[in-house]
């Protein structure tokens, strides 16, 4: 299986770069998601035969990342009349460069890892340490707000590709609260988005420094 | 009686001060002075020769049960603190009423009483905890008694700086305790003279202590504090609460190991101290800024006998040690009498004319001759002149000095510039004082505020009279209050107990009441003679001016300027002058400030640097989540290396 | 009683002998000059006259005025008494009397000082401030005087600190002696006690305002400040203790004279200084002294 | 059982709140469940029940030295809060209400976790719930400090996320089954893998220290604080930050069972001084009176971390210390909210003389100050002077000198800018906005009645207390 599984980690690192290169924020929004659903493919791929739970934590990945959250941020998107990131703090060269540099990091460090046998050939850990990267970069070097929730997302994919490690051990409690957890935050996240959308009527964090020494 | 009861006495007459101060003055009046009685008698108890009080009791307070101990040494702040605080409180009823300042004047009491509370509990704590707490429950009581007057800004600055900088003593003193707790595995603290390996700790009580103390450089809350505050706080604070700083340094010298530069330094800054601190103090024109710096100079003094008396118990407990000690020991009863009465004196005129200025002074005596010659009483005694008080207890310091310096060994090398620089500063006070006393009460008047001037009342004059009673009964029978001394250095150094006082001050007891009564009988003579003589009244002749105006007298600044001037690489004095030009000059003007060197050049660009610093840090905080998010992730990175770094063996 | 029977005789021999000096050097600055100048008494009919006379009071002068110059008679004449009279010995000589000594007068000049402030005048005030200002000098100097002396003699007391010579450091000390002798007197090179111009005055001008008795008293507490600095700095430098009665005291006498006549050629000699290098050779007394301390302690060690 | 009646008990209260009709009687909802919290604590910490060894909650002694503390602040906050609400009548309080107790069961959550998947949870459940409480105000410098804090305090979630997997995956790797309990987890002590563990300290610290608030990771803390109101305020410095501190010291009790103590110390000392160094550089030229308290906060959270890293004494004093910052930090909070509704300002360009306008705020204010800067006989001086000497016998005798010289700092920036709120005459804007706020005995008495705690917490601290510390440091350092 462990093929397959890199195929489509090779697709969620591809998509990274996309994320990191585009200036439009649809593109990056879609790449967000396609990468969420990507990701909430894995754990049918991985657990054979795919159990209820799997099954459930995936449904549910797939449904939040791929739909409801896309759905939130294209909404606030229209209502702020924004669909690109003009200047950003990284330019998109920089980033992409950062990007794949940190790709190629990525798979360097995680030669050095100690992994179990069953783990050493995928490209779970470079794939999740070089998404949880290019998480940073997006968190780091965009300026619309709607960025930054997709370098965020985009972080939590990293880090949700690397609790796919700990999956057979890993209890149903906590899986689904983390999920929940991380589903209730980018719905407020969401919201606050739109609350500043409302009260600064812009998207740009640029305006969001009044709060300073 | 054993000297807990009037102690127990004392401290609930205290607590019932600071709760009725701020609604009822008399009774206020009537708990304050009980519990200064109460304190004095315990300490007069203990000095008169009633054994050590001791007193333990399981009942815990901050983790440690309480120890309280009153030994000779404590009982000699003790006694002062009893006496300070008993006549300032009466000074008080005057000087601060409840009629002038409504809103100051409750808030006063109440402060005063924990001041004087806290005061005593650090000087009977056994316990590092317990006097700690003490320690800063005094210090905020001063806090709130030198800002009494907070509307006005010099003064809130002036408490600022105290507070800041009493903080940075007291920073210095948890460290001392922890430590002290931190080596000897307990916070009670007593005689620890065997443990060697606290010997190092004396350094950071002298940082901690010293600032406390006003020990010069550390010294730069002090004029400040003691000019802005209101006169009687400005006596507590110089006459007691600045000895506490000393009685610290005094009690862990003599109950820790002390290290072998010890002796060496404390005697260095005590002579620094007395050295610099009255060369400021001659330079000044505001007359409390004047006595705050006088302070620094007596405080040098006592530490130099402090000093002389380490290096005396460190080289085999020289008998020119226990004379020191006696000197400096006898320093803090002087000092504390006598700065009390020149400040009480100070605030005297500040109430009849509202300006501290010297220059807008002058021929006060006219009109406040209580004043006037309770003030100059206190200024010979405190230019250390015989027969009056300041001289004895100089007198024992740098005749411990000269003895250490005529015995061969290496002591003399600290002693002999030691007694050096006491000489010189003794002149310089005697040029400080004389020109303080002259140029305030002597002459004409300045201004028109000095010349309606009047007396001040009896309140007032009542501790002042006190005061100056016991400054002469200090210096005409010295012998009376050797015990104390003597059960006090005991205290210090066990191999220095005993009752019998040197030789020498048995003569000189005598010998100052023969000088003193001469001079009373001389100068009635005189007087006797030239009123007989016949004596008319005229113009002061000044060879031969017409019309001699108050204006041509000689001012504070003109008097101080050649002493001064030898200072003025430490003094920088700040002057603008407008000097008259062309033959028919328009006004001219000559103006001068001498600023408090340390603080203004030293300090204040360290604080400016460092406001600099926290400024480029604030920069940092700039509002844009990207970089803070950035922080984050240098966080990561920078605990990653360290525990990367720390992996590698 | 036996103490004030042996101090009244010396009380005396102050009393009277001390106006003497001041006619010597007038004297000598006569002869130097060429002149018969005053006769060596014209000090005793000042006094006499002065004691008589009434007093003019400034309006400004508080009775401090008088008291000033009583109490700096008394402490100059306390100090004198504590001075050994070579043979006669200290009268009451206890360890660290040479201290009370200085004090005494310090006390002294607080008095004079005192006094001169109360008339509120320019002139005084400019003469206080010197006065006290060289003070600080003249005192350091003294000071590591006594200091080498104590240090020789392994002694406190003026008594046994005076009796034997100074050793070797005998000239230092008494080259730094004289100096402050001079300065503490308000002699030429420090001040000129002739001279009528008030601006270069230090102890002349704290008088000016004095009259009747409290100018007598201070003239004649001037003169025997002279006189104690004198007998010191002959002391010190002869060992009249070791001596039998009656040379020591031809000795004492002959030093003293000696000290009186040479101020009275510096006198004549030199000029006075500018005010800006009084601090310049008071310091100079100053190392004097200094190194003669450094001498005691090496012949000490 | 009433270890989850801590829980369950807010947590229903705030299903009641959400569904309460009454804007004026809803808040009394609030010291209702914090009365019955605060009895059921108190009875817990007075009888600890036994804590079963593989239990996902448990009150365990850590949880019963340090939750009663957030339980009698909360109790004392929403006493406050009644007389709050009531003056901010205009805006509904339901969102309010139920967000602050739902916080206070996930706080009692979080507490009690000993999973780390549970505890992660937890945590990031409160730092949702906070979301509400924070923009109450509903001004845009509230949206942007809210915005900050979800996305700091979210980046700084999902690396612990990523620490705890890395821990898990440290347990599998050296041959476990992955079990996140804590039990578990130092039971495989030195069969844990090491490069997975110390990655995991590294990520958890740094994950959990942005919930506490240490430098560098402190920056939503000003805003956040700032902005909030008074009580939140008190809260989240009070209570949130005191779970990701027990947080960190369940991880180091893990790292320090996998052989790495000494590293571990290393970094926790590192970063608290780092972070009172920050604060004190921070305080020295802040104008803002609320930001303040949040930089004394990052300051006093240095401490603990300080605390944490010096062995069994400073284990305890960290425990002490806890106790007596949060209790006194609330009557801050509560007195600068008072402050800053009576002057209509925070800076001190705006404020000055409150001492006339509202004299017992600016008192409590004033007090709570020195409280906090470890002035005698408050809580913290002990606490923090017990730090300094478990730091002199520990031999870290530099670091107990940064310590109080960091100290030292904050307390200059800290009274100069209390002072000058306080002193001088207030500005006329100011008086009349003074009228329309009067200090009742609702606002004065639950910061009066903190700073009271803390004073008998200094001078007095109750055997029960004492005997908690105590077992939560034996927990931790078992006497060998």
């Amino acid at each position: 299986m462990n093929e397959t599984t890199n195929l489509l980690i090779g697709i969620a690192m591809g998509l990274n770069l996309l994320a990191l290169g585009s200036s439009r924020l649809p593109t990056l929004i879609l790449a967000m998601s396609a990468q969420g659903v990507v990701l909430g493919l894995m754990p049918l791929l991985i657990v054979e035969p795919p159990d209820w739970r799997v099954l459930l934590v995936a449904v549910a990945t797939v449904a939040g990342k791929g739909l409801v959250i896309p759905h939130l941020l294209r909404r606030a998107m229209r209502t702020a009349h924004i669909d690109r990131e003009v200047e950003p703090f990284i330019g998109f060269v920089p980033s992409l460069l950062l990007g794949a540099g940190g790709t190629i990091a990525a798979v360097a460090v995680a030669r050095t890892l100690p992994l179990l046998p069953e783990h050493s050939g995928s490209l779970l850990v470079p794939g999740s340490l070089a998404s949880v990267l290019t998480g940073f970069v997006l968190l780091i070097g965009r300026a619309k707000a709607i960025s930054q929730v997709c370098g965020y997302l985009i972080l939590e994919n990293g880090i949700y590709l690397f609790g796919l490690l700990l999956i057979h051990s890993t209890p149903l409690l906590v899986e689904s609260g983390i999920l929940l957890d991380v589903t209730v935050g980018v719905f407020i996240i969401g919201i606050i988005v739109d609350r500043i959308q409302r009260a600064f009527d812009s998207l740009d964090t640029r305006k969001l420094t009044a709060l300073r020494e | 009686m054993t000297p807990g009861v009037p102690l127990l006495f004392s401290a609930a007459c205290l607590l019932g001060g600071v709760v009725c101060g701020p609604r009822r003055a008399r009774t206020w009046l009537a708990l304050t002075l009980a519990g200064a009685a109460g304190a004095l008698g315990a300490a007069l108890l203990v000095l008169g020769g009633a054994p050590d009080w001791e007193w333990r009791h399981g009942f815990a307070v901050g983790g440690e049960t309480l120890h309280f101990r009153l030994d000779g040494l404590s009982a000699l702040f003790l006694a002062l603190l009893g006496l300070v605080a008993g006549t300032g409180a009466i000074y008080a009823q005057e000087y601060w009423p409840e009629a002038h300042y409504p809103a100051s004047a409750p808030g006063g009491r109440s402060w005063w009483c924990g001041l004087v509370l806290g005061m005593g509990l650090v000087l009977v704590s056994a316990n590092g905890l317990h006097f700690l707490i003490a320690w800063e429950l005094f210090t905020v009581c001063a806090f709130f008694l030198i800002t009494l007057d907070r509307q006005r800004r010099e003064v809130r600055k002036a408490g600022w700086l105290y507070l800041a900088a009493s903080h940075a003593g007291t920073v210095c003193l948890f460290a001392f305790f922890a430590t002290l707790a931190a080596r000897t595995g307990s916070w009670e603290i007593g005689p620890l003279r065997g443990r060697l390996d606290c010997a190092p700790l004396f350094w950071l009580a002298l940082a901690g202590f010293g600032v406390k103390a006003g020990l010069f450089p550390l010294h730069i809350w002090l004029p400040a504090a003691h000019a802005g505050a209101p006169s009687h706080v400005s006596a507590i604070l110089s006459a007691v609460a600045v000895k506490m700083g000393v009685y610290g340094l005094i009690r862990f010298s003599g109950w820790l190991p002390a290290p072998a530069a010890a002796g060496w330094v404390v005697t260095g800054l005590g002579a620094v101290s007395a050295l610099f601190g009255i060369a400021f103090a001659l330079a000044q024109n505001d007359l409390k800024r004047l006595l705050a710096y006088c302070t620094v100079e007596n405080v040098g003094i006592i530490l130099t006998g402090l000093g002389a008396a380490m290096l005396g118990a460190a080289h085999g407990d020289a008998p020119w040690g226990r004379l020191a000690l006696a000197g400096a020991l006898l320093h803090v009863w002087n000092h504390g009498a006598v700065k009390a009465l020149l400040f009480f004196g100070a605030g005297s005129v500040l109430h009849a004319t509202g300006t501290r200025e010297m220059s807008r002074l002058g021929g006060l005596w006219r009109a406040m001759p209580w004043t006037a010659s309770l003030f100059a009483l206190g200024a010979v005694a405190i230019a250390g002149l015989p027969p009056l008080n300041g001289f004895v207890s100089e007198w024992l310091v740098c005749l411990g000095l000269f003895d250490a310096a005529t015995r061969p060994g290496p002591s003399a090398w600290a002693a002999t510039p030691a007694a050096m620089v006491l000489a010189v500063a003794g002149a310089l006070a005697l040029a400080t004082f004389a020109k303080a006393a002259a140029i305030v009460f002597l002459g004409a008047a300045r201004t028109r505020s000095a010349e309606h001037a009047h007396e001040c009342g009896a309140l007032m004059r009542g501790p002042m009279l006190a005061l100056a009673a016991l400054c002469l009964a200090l210096g005409l029978a010295p012998v009376w209050f050797w015990p104390a001394i003597a059960r006090a250095a005991g205290a210090w150094n066990p191999a220095w107990a005993g009752r019998e006082p040197p030789a020498p001050l048995a003569i000189l007891g005598p010998l100052q009441g023969m000088l003193a009564l001469l001079a009373v009988a001389a100068a009635a003579g005189l007087w006797w003679k030239s009123r007989a003589n016949g004596w008319r009244r005229g113009l002061t002749w000044d060879c031969g001016y017409a019309h001699p105006s108050a204006r041509m007298q000689y001012t504070s600044g003109s008097f101080a300027g050649i002493a001064a001037g030898w200072f003025g690489w430490l003094l920088r004095p700040e002057r603008r002058i407008r000097r008259p030009r062309g033959p028919l000059p328009a006004a001219a003007s000559w103006m001068e400030r001498v600023p408090e060197t340390v603080l203004e050049r030293v300090l204040g660009p360290a604080g400016r640097a460092l406001l600099r610093l926290s400024s480029a840090a604030r920069r940092l905080q700039h509002g844009r989540v990207q970089a803070y998010i950035l922080y984050v992730v240098a966080g990561l990175l920078a605990v990653g290396t360290l525990v990367l770094l720390g992996g590698m063996p | 009683m036996t103490l004030i029977l042996d101090l009244l005789p010396r009380f005396a021999l102050w009393f009277v002998l001390a106006p003497l000096l001041p006619g010597i050097i007038n004297k000598v600055k006569a002869w130097v000059a060429g002149r018969r100048g005053p006769p060596v008494l014209q000090l005793y009919y000042d006094l006499a006259r002065l004691w008589r006379k009434g007093v003019v009071l400034s309006t400004l002068a508080s009775p401090g005025f008088v008291f000033g110059p009583a109490v700096a008679w008394v402490a100059v004449m306390g100090a004198a008494l504590l001075l050994p009279l070579g043979p006669a010995g200290g009268a009451p000589g206890f360890r660290g009397d040479m201290l009370v000594l200085i004090y005494l007068l310090a006390l002294a000049r607080f008095g004079t000082a005192w006094a001169a402030m109360e008339t509120g005048s320019a002139f005084e005030g400019m003469g206080v401030a010197r006065e006290v200002s060289y003070a600080v000098l003249a005192e350091a100097a003294l000071i590591t005087a006594m200091l080498a002396l104590c240090v020789q003699t392994g002694s406190t007391s003026l008594a046994a600190m005076l009796a034997p010579a100074a050793g070797a450091d005998a000239a230092l000390l008494a080259a730094g002696l004289f100096v402050v002798l001079l300065a503490e007197n308000c002699r030429v090179p420090f001040d000129d006690p002739n001279t009528h111009l008030e601006l270069t005055m230090i102890h002349e001008v704290m008088v000016l305002d004095h009259s009747g008795p409290p100018l007598a008293v201070i003239l004649h507490g001037a003169s025997v400040k002279l006189l104690l600095f004198a007998l010191l700095l002959t002391e010190a430098v002869l060992p009249v203790g070791k001596l039998a009665p009656g040379v020591a005291a031809a000795a004492l006498a002959g030093g003293v004279l000696a000290v009186t006549v040479g101020a009275g050629l510096v006198e004549s000699l030199l000029a006075r200084l500018a005010f800006r290098r009084v601090p310049l050779l008071l310091t100079t007394a100053f190392l004097l002294c200094l190194f003669a301390l450094l001498m005691a302690w090496k012949g000490g060690a | 059982m009433k270890e989850l009646s801590l829980i369950i008990v807010p947590l229903v209260g705030a299903m009641l709140a959400a569904a309460w009709p009454g804007n004026r009687t809803r808040p009394w909802l609030l010291p209702l469940v914090g009365l019955i919290h605060a009895a059921l604590s108190c009875w817990l910490l007075a009888a600890p029940p036994a804590a079963p060894l593989g239990a996902w909650l448990a009150f365990d002694a850590l949880t019963r030295a340090v939750l009663p503390a957030v339980s009698l602040l909360f109790l004392v906050c929403a006493l406050y809060g009644v007389s709050y609400l009531r003056v901010r009548g205009e805006r509904s309080n339901r969102v309010f209400v139920t967000a602050l107790l739902a916080v206070l069961g996930l706080l009692s959550a979080g507490h009690q976790a000993r999973h780390l998947g549970l505890l992660w949870i937890a945590t990031e459940a409160v730092t949702l719930a906070a979301v509400p409480l924070l923009h109450f105000n509903g001004t845009p410098r509230a949206f942007e400090a809210t915005w900050k804090y979800l996305l700091i305090g979210g980046t700084g979630i999902a690396l612990s996320l990523l620490g705890s997997f890395c821990l898990g995956y440290a347990s599998l790797h050296g041959g476990g089954v992955g079990d996140l309990t804590f039990t578990a987890l130092i039971a495989q002590g030195r069969g844990l893998s090491r490069p997975w563990v110390l990655a995991a300290w590294v990520l958890l610290l740094v994950g959990y220290g942005t919930k506490m608030g240490l430098a560098p990771m402190h920056t939503w803390k000003p805003d956040a604080y700032g902005e909030a109101p008074g009580i939140v305020g008190a809260i989240l410095a009070g209570g949130v930050t005191t779970v990701a501190f027990t947080a960190i010291l369940r991880v180091r009790a893990v790292v320090s069972a996998a052989g790495e103590a000494a590293m571990a110390d290393r970094t926790l000392l590192a970063l608290g001084l780092f972070s009172m160094l920050v604060a004190a550089l921070m305080l020295l030229g802040t104008r803002d009176f609320k930001r303040m308290l949040a930089y004394s906060s990052v300051e006093h959270m240095g401490i603990l971390t300080i605390g944490a890293a010096l062995g069994a004494a400073g284990f305890w004093a960290a425990m002490f210390h806890v106790w007596a910052n949060s209790l006194t930090k609330g009557a801050l909070f509560m007195s600068a909210g008072n402050l800053r509704r009576a002057a209509g300002g925070r800076t001190t360009d705006e404020v000055c003389g409150m001492a006339l306008l509202t004299p017992r705020s600016a008192a409590i204010f004033v007090t709570g100050m020195f409280a906090v800067t470890a002035c005698p006989p408050f809580g913290p001086f002990f606490s923090e002077l017990r730090v300094v000497r478990a730091a002199f016998e520990t031999g870290h005798g530099a670091a107990a000198t940064m310590f109080l010289t960091c100290l030292l700092f904050a307390f200059f920036g800290l009274t100069r800018l209390v002072f000058a709120i306080v002193d001088g005459r207030p500005r006329r804007t100011a008086r009349t906005a003074g009228h329309h706020f009067p200090e009742t005995m609702g606002l004065v008495l639950p910061p009066l009645a903190l700073l009271g705690c803390s004073l008998w917490l200094g001078l007095w601290t109750p055997g029960v207390l004492r005997d908690a510390w105590t077992a939560a440091a034996s927990q931790f350092f078992p006497v060998k």
